[in-house]
């Protein structure tokens, strides 16, 4: 096999050559080439990662381990990740989505934490094209049924749709895990002599070179190159979950270890790796599948629903126990060894022997240079005014009906979104997710949240924008935004101009992460997902988690009371660049993106914190794709009631835009004065807007100029677009 | 009074019950691994849901050879209370405790909702603490709640008023816009001749807390709670 | 060794809401001549045996007790590799 | 009319997790001389057509496009009955 079928470069094979000081034969250089693949070694982004924070108060785990870890207090800490399987999900959607499930909860317990909430991002091309359909709903089937059967709890997630995906859907999922802070596992394995445990699924010859595989564009080779698809096993991988987590409440290991992308090689090569050890793995003692498999095949093998376990000195007894109780099979593969190196025998033959350090640390790094696009200027130029009107009930029902807009229930009415009764703001009620913690007064809150179209238009603004409405979603029910997890979703790196894409994205992410204190503590990359017709729009999902102090103190978006009063927190704003808005009543996706004021978002997020906690808000919702009048349609039907609002004019900028930074929330009359006070603190803009009230959805000006809908015709359009189309 | 949560590989609602019974009802609760053969005295038994096996095969085929089967048997023979929510109402039906079979959701699709059911019953150990004709919301969460049986039977759980809760209207019309997986009948959940055993595909514990948005559920574990301790009198 | 193959197929009069679905879907993508789907399950035992007899005894056995629910499925099982 | 057999089964090397979950119970139950079960479909088709070749054609065709997965099954078609 030659090096550049394998996807390393030139350079790259030179440096292996001195690493080795000889050739490598053909297993090494497997093993090399999964090590240095972008998704294992990081050498396009790394030097780009080196720009988020990572440092705060709460952090107890950055990025480096299987997943990050915040502290919540009273000993307890919250383990989360979010991580891609776009390119699997593209070939076999139901299997590539559920198997993406299953490694990012495998990455979870693995640092000895229970999965207690899935969330996923999804991005598809238009629903109007038969096999974009069937990729959507094999995928939301997929993560369905493996989270469904795993007993974990999918509270909350992002669907889009836009041409650009159309060849490359992204499916991005996220898990969090509850652990007590002196029961947290690290994958290390510190002692020489130390066996090494395999236990889980058989090994078979699924997805080899899966991760050179995610490293590559979409091709019409990759499809026949790629030779077997992995299918998952959730019961295995549930049985996993609970004999893993067994073996931590009793202290049974020293280090646990996922089997992922690059299998054997990677998790065997982080496991050692960090303390500087070895490891003696013998491809005999590997249990497999299929007959004749070769030590390259053994070695790089993807089956997924495995760990890697290093036992604690004389533990290895009664970890067999608690694995045949579960009935799992584990088998000592190998030991641990001192000397730095990584020595893969067939028995007594040796196949491969290369430094640890060499596939890790070794992996070179790519410092690029980046391109502003020509796209770019021309969208920024790009100014509405000159455009025609639409009239404005049209335009707002094309937007209510716009499946990037609609409600999603189609799709997480397939995930079992309540098992383990913790879930106390469904899917559809509020801007997060919510969750009490049992035997506390604490609630957690959780949220994924990208606007690509924007990121396109200005990586810079749209990166920010993204970390902005997550953190923005989290403070409307209530919660304290903490740290982010993120996937970014990018093209081609290789080509400057997604480079300068990237770049800005993590620029703009930074700077808003810095302002808002929510570090990052884990994350994933995902380059190349690029067809040989286009790249995606760029796409740094953020997951977000915060925290409330007390889960009483929760608020969701949905009107609650005839006579309330509605009001805008933030400015009235008319700006309609990358708006919902121009794209499906103009098809037009360009545009300023507007503006963020970090400064004045952190103030109102704190605000709306205070009015939480003070209980002085009925409903809480932010205003982001459709803008107003969309933000507004969604809080009455969802409360089943109507309202009537009252703006400057009547006009799309004053009711589509989606510029960030801005929330309603209706409140009893009595309690607006002390909103006025509490805003006036906060120095943000407060209005009041209008009423909530009948049956009826209504925009009015003061001349008496109206634009209504009836609600019921609102959630009807808004309730059964997506299962329309879908039908 | 002391409830058994029988847990099977792969079962997943077990500590969701093991919640209710101890935390919210304030009653014993413990586990009973399937591998056992002994109840350890309980009064009620709990299959919970989740997916036994993986459901693989059929939802509920292969936990009923699981050993605790026997004694649930036997334990519901004796009159003992057993309620099999979700997969455990799957598994009563394979196990043949309940007839009929569950054939997959009639959209092909899992379903996570909220639906309402009426209380067909008022009489038994599982809803005496319901108002006739009472309309109660409850989740349900399943992908095989397609209830069947041959059309003797349906008239046999007919004739005994075997059939106690049923998909229906906010209002409580029983019809088949209101039926959300094509259950035979609207059938949600169906109980014994004799009354102690109870099947049903819709989830109690997880709206038995003000907290997670209602209380109907409550009412289905106190009704059992009651019943055992008046009858233990 | 012994082969056995065991079909599983519903009752008739069982509604069959899969193959339904697909027989729609057949005829969306232009089958117009398609008149029923029926969806069962085709499953293969390899299995230790005496003989071709207690092989198909064996498989007809966990056929009744495990493979097939008798309430709403039929199977029929065939030995069809063996020895 | 004519009526298919369908045959859908998991490609060689493919994981079969139902497969494995009834192997294991039937172990359980004491059937401990089977090695391996593979879980597939069986699909039967009642179609119109003009001739047997007519049939077997479509139906090789709908299960190529649709009955199977043909990322990770393989599948045969029988006409079983017709005209
Ligand atoms: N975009 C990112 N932002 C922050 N951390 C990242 C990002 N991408 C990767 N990381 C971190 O780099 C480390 C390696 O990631 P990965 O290879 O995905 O882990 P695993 O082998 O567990 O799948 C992890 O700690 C991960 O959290
Ligand atoms: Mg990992």
């Amino acid at each position: 096999m030659n090096y550049r079928d394998l996807g390393l470069t030139d350079d790259e094979y030179k440096l292996i050559l001195d690493f080795m000081g000889r050739e490598p034969n053909e297993l090494e250089l497997g093993m090399f080439s999964v090590m240095w693949s972008e998704h294992c070694g990081y050498k396009n982004s790394r030097p780009l990662l080196k720009l988020f924070p990572t440092r705060g108060a709460c952090v107890i785990q950055g990025p480096g381990e299987n997943a990050g870890i915040i502290d919540i207090g009273d000993g307890d800490a919250l383990v989360f990740k979010i991580e891609s399987h776009n390119h699997p999900s593209a070939i076999e959607p139901y299997q590539g989505a559920a198997t993406g499930v299953g490694g990012i909860v495998r990455d979870i317990f693995t640092m000895g934490a229970r999965p207690i909430a899935l969330l996923n991002s999804l991005r598809f091309g238009k629903l109007d094209d038969e096999r974009v359909k069937e990729l959507f709903a094999g995928v939301v089937a997929g993560i369905g049924d493996y989270g469904n059967c795993l007993g974990i709890p999918t509270v909350g997630g992002e669907v889009y749709f836009n041409d650009c995906y159309k060849e490359n859907p992204l499916v991005n999922a996220m898990c969090i895990g509850l652990v007590k802070q002196e029961e947290i596992k690290k994958a290390v394995a510190g002692r020489a002599g130390s066996p090494i445990m395999l236990v889980g699924a058989k090994t078979g010859r699924d997805g080899i070179h899966g991760a050179t595989f995610a490293s590559e564009e979409l091709s019409e080779e990759s499809a026949a190159k790629r030779p077997a698809v992995q299918v998952g096993d959730p019961f295995m991988e549930k049985l996993l979950i609970e004999a893993c987590l067994e073996l931590i409440k009793e202290d049974l290991v020293d280090g646990m270890q996922d089997l992922g992308a690059a299998g054997l090689v990677s998790s065997v090569a982080e496991t050692v790796s960090k303390k500087g050890k070895g490891a003696v793995i013998d491809v005999l003692k590997v249990p497999r599948r299929e007959e004749g498999m070769t030590p390259y095949e053994v070695m790089l093998s993807e089956s997924q629903e495995r760990m890697l376990i290093i036992p604690k000195s004389g533990c290895e007894k009664r970890i067999a126990e608690i694995f045949d109780r579960w009935g799992l099979d584990a088998a000592v593969i190998g030991e641990v060894t001192d000397d730095g190196v990584f020595r893969v025998q067939e028995g007594e033959r040796k196949v491969a022997e290369v430094p640890v350090k060499a596939l890790t640390e070794g992996c070179p790094v790519y410092v690029r240079e980046g391109r502003v696009p020509d796209y770019y200027k021309e969208a920024q130029d790009f100014s509405p005014e000159k455009l025609p009107e639409v009239d404005l009930k049209e335009a707002w029902i094309r937007l209510l009906s716009s499946p990037n807009i609609a409600s999603k229930k189609w799709v997480y009415a397939q995930y079992d979104y309540q098992v383990m009764t913790n879930t106390v703001i469904l899917p559809g009620h509020g801007d997060a997710a919510v969750l009490r913690i049992k035997g506390t007064r604490k609630g957690l809150a959780a949220t994924v949240d990208c606007n690509s179209r924007m990121v396109y238009l200005d990586p810079y603004r749209g990166g920010m924008m993204a970390i902005a409405e997550a953190a923005l979603n989290l403070a409307c029910v209530g919660a304290k935004p903490l740290a982010f997890t993120n996937c970014l979703n990018f093209g081609n790196p290789e080509k400057p101009e997604i480079y300068w894409q990237l770049q800005e994205a993590v620029k703009g992410m930074s700077e808003a992460a810095v302002v808002l204190g929510t570090p990052v503590v884990s994350g994933n990359v995902s380059l190349y997902n690029e067809s040989t017709e286009r790249a995606v729009y760029p796409t740094p999902v953020v997951g977000m988690v915060g925290m409330l102090y007390d889960i009483d103190k929760r608020c969701d978006m949905a009107f609650k009371r005839e006579g309330d009063v509605i009001c805008l927190l933030g400015r009235m704003r008319e700006e309609l660049g990358g708006s919902e808005y121009l794209a499906v009543c103009h098809g037009i996706e360009k545009g300023k993106v507007p503006d963020i004021d970090l400064e004045e978002l952190k103030r109102l997020i704190e605000l709306i914190l205070y009015l939480t906690g003070q209980k002085l808000l009925a409903s809480c919702h932010d205003v982001s794709e459709g803008g107003l009048a969309v933000a507004l349609a969604e809080c009455a039907i969802t409360g089943d009631i109507g309202f009537e609002a009252e703006m400057p004019e009547l006009k799309r900028g004053f009711m589509f835009s989606e510029a960030p930074g801005r929330v309603v929330v209706s409140l009893r009359e009595e309690k607006l004065a002390l909103l006025e006070e509490a805003c006036a603190k906060a120095s943000i803009p407060c209005q009041v807007i209008g009423r909530v009230k009948g049956k009826e959805m209504i925009f009015c000006d003061r001349k008496g100029n109206q634009t209504a809908l009836l609600l019921k015709e609102g959630k009807k359009l808004w309730g059964e677009a997506i299962a329309c189309l879908m039908k | 009074m002391r409830f058994g949560i029988v847990v099977f590989p792969g079962s997943n609602c077990d500590a969701d019950c093991y919640h209710v019974i101890k935390d919210v009802m304030q009653e014993e609760a413990c586990y009973i691994w399937h591998k056992e053969t002994d109840l350890q005295g309980v009064d009620a038994v709990i299959l919970p849901g989740g997916f036994s096996y993986g459901d693989y095969l059929r939802a509920g085929a292969i936990a009923r050879f699981s050993p605790v089967m026997s004694a649930v048997k036997e334990f519901a023979a004796r009159g003992g209370l057993v309620i099999g929510i979700c997969n455990g109402f799957q598994i009563l039906l394979e196990a043949g405790l309940l007839p009929g079979a569950m054939l997959r959701n009639r959209s092909l699709k899992f379903i996570c909702d909220q639906v309402h059911l009426k209380v067909n019953r008022t009489d038994t150990p599982f809803s005496h603490l319901f108002a006739p004709g009472e309309v109660v919301k409850i989740p349900i969460a399943h992908g095989e709640g397609n209830y069947y049986c041959p059309p003797e039977i349906l008239e046999e759980l007919k004739a005994n008023r075997q059939i106690l809760f049923t998909y229906c209207s906010p209002q409580g019309e029983v019809s088949d816009e209101y039926n959300p997986n094509g259950s035979l009948a609207n059938i949600a959940g169906i109980i014994n001749k004799e009354g102690n055993v109870l099947g049903m595909m819709p989830h109690p514990e997880r709206c038995s807390e003000e907290i997670l948005g209602g209380t109907d559920g409550f009412k289905i574990f106190a009704s059992m709670i009651k019943w055992a301790k008046e009858a233990s009198r | 060794m012994y082969k056995a193959h065991v079909y599983v197929v519903l009752k008739p009069g069982v509604l069959d809401p899969k193959g339904d679905a697909v027989k729609k879907s057949l005829h969306v993508m232009g089958y117009k001549g398609v008149n029923e789907v029926r969806i069962g399950k085709f499953i293969e035992v390899w299995l230790e045996a005496e003989s071709r007899e207690e092989a198909l005894r064996k498989v007809e056995k966990m056929s009744a007790e495990l493979l097939a629910n008798p309430v709403i499925e039929d199977y029929r099982v065939e030995i069809v590799g063996g020895e």
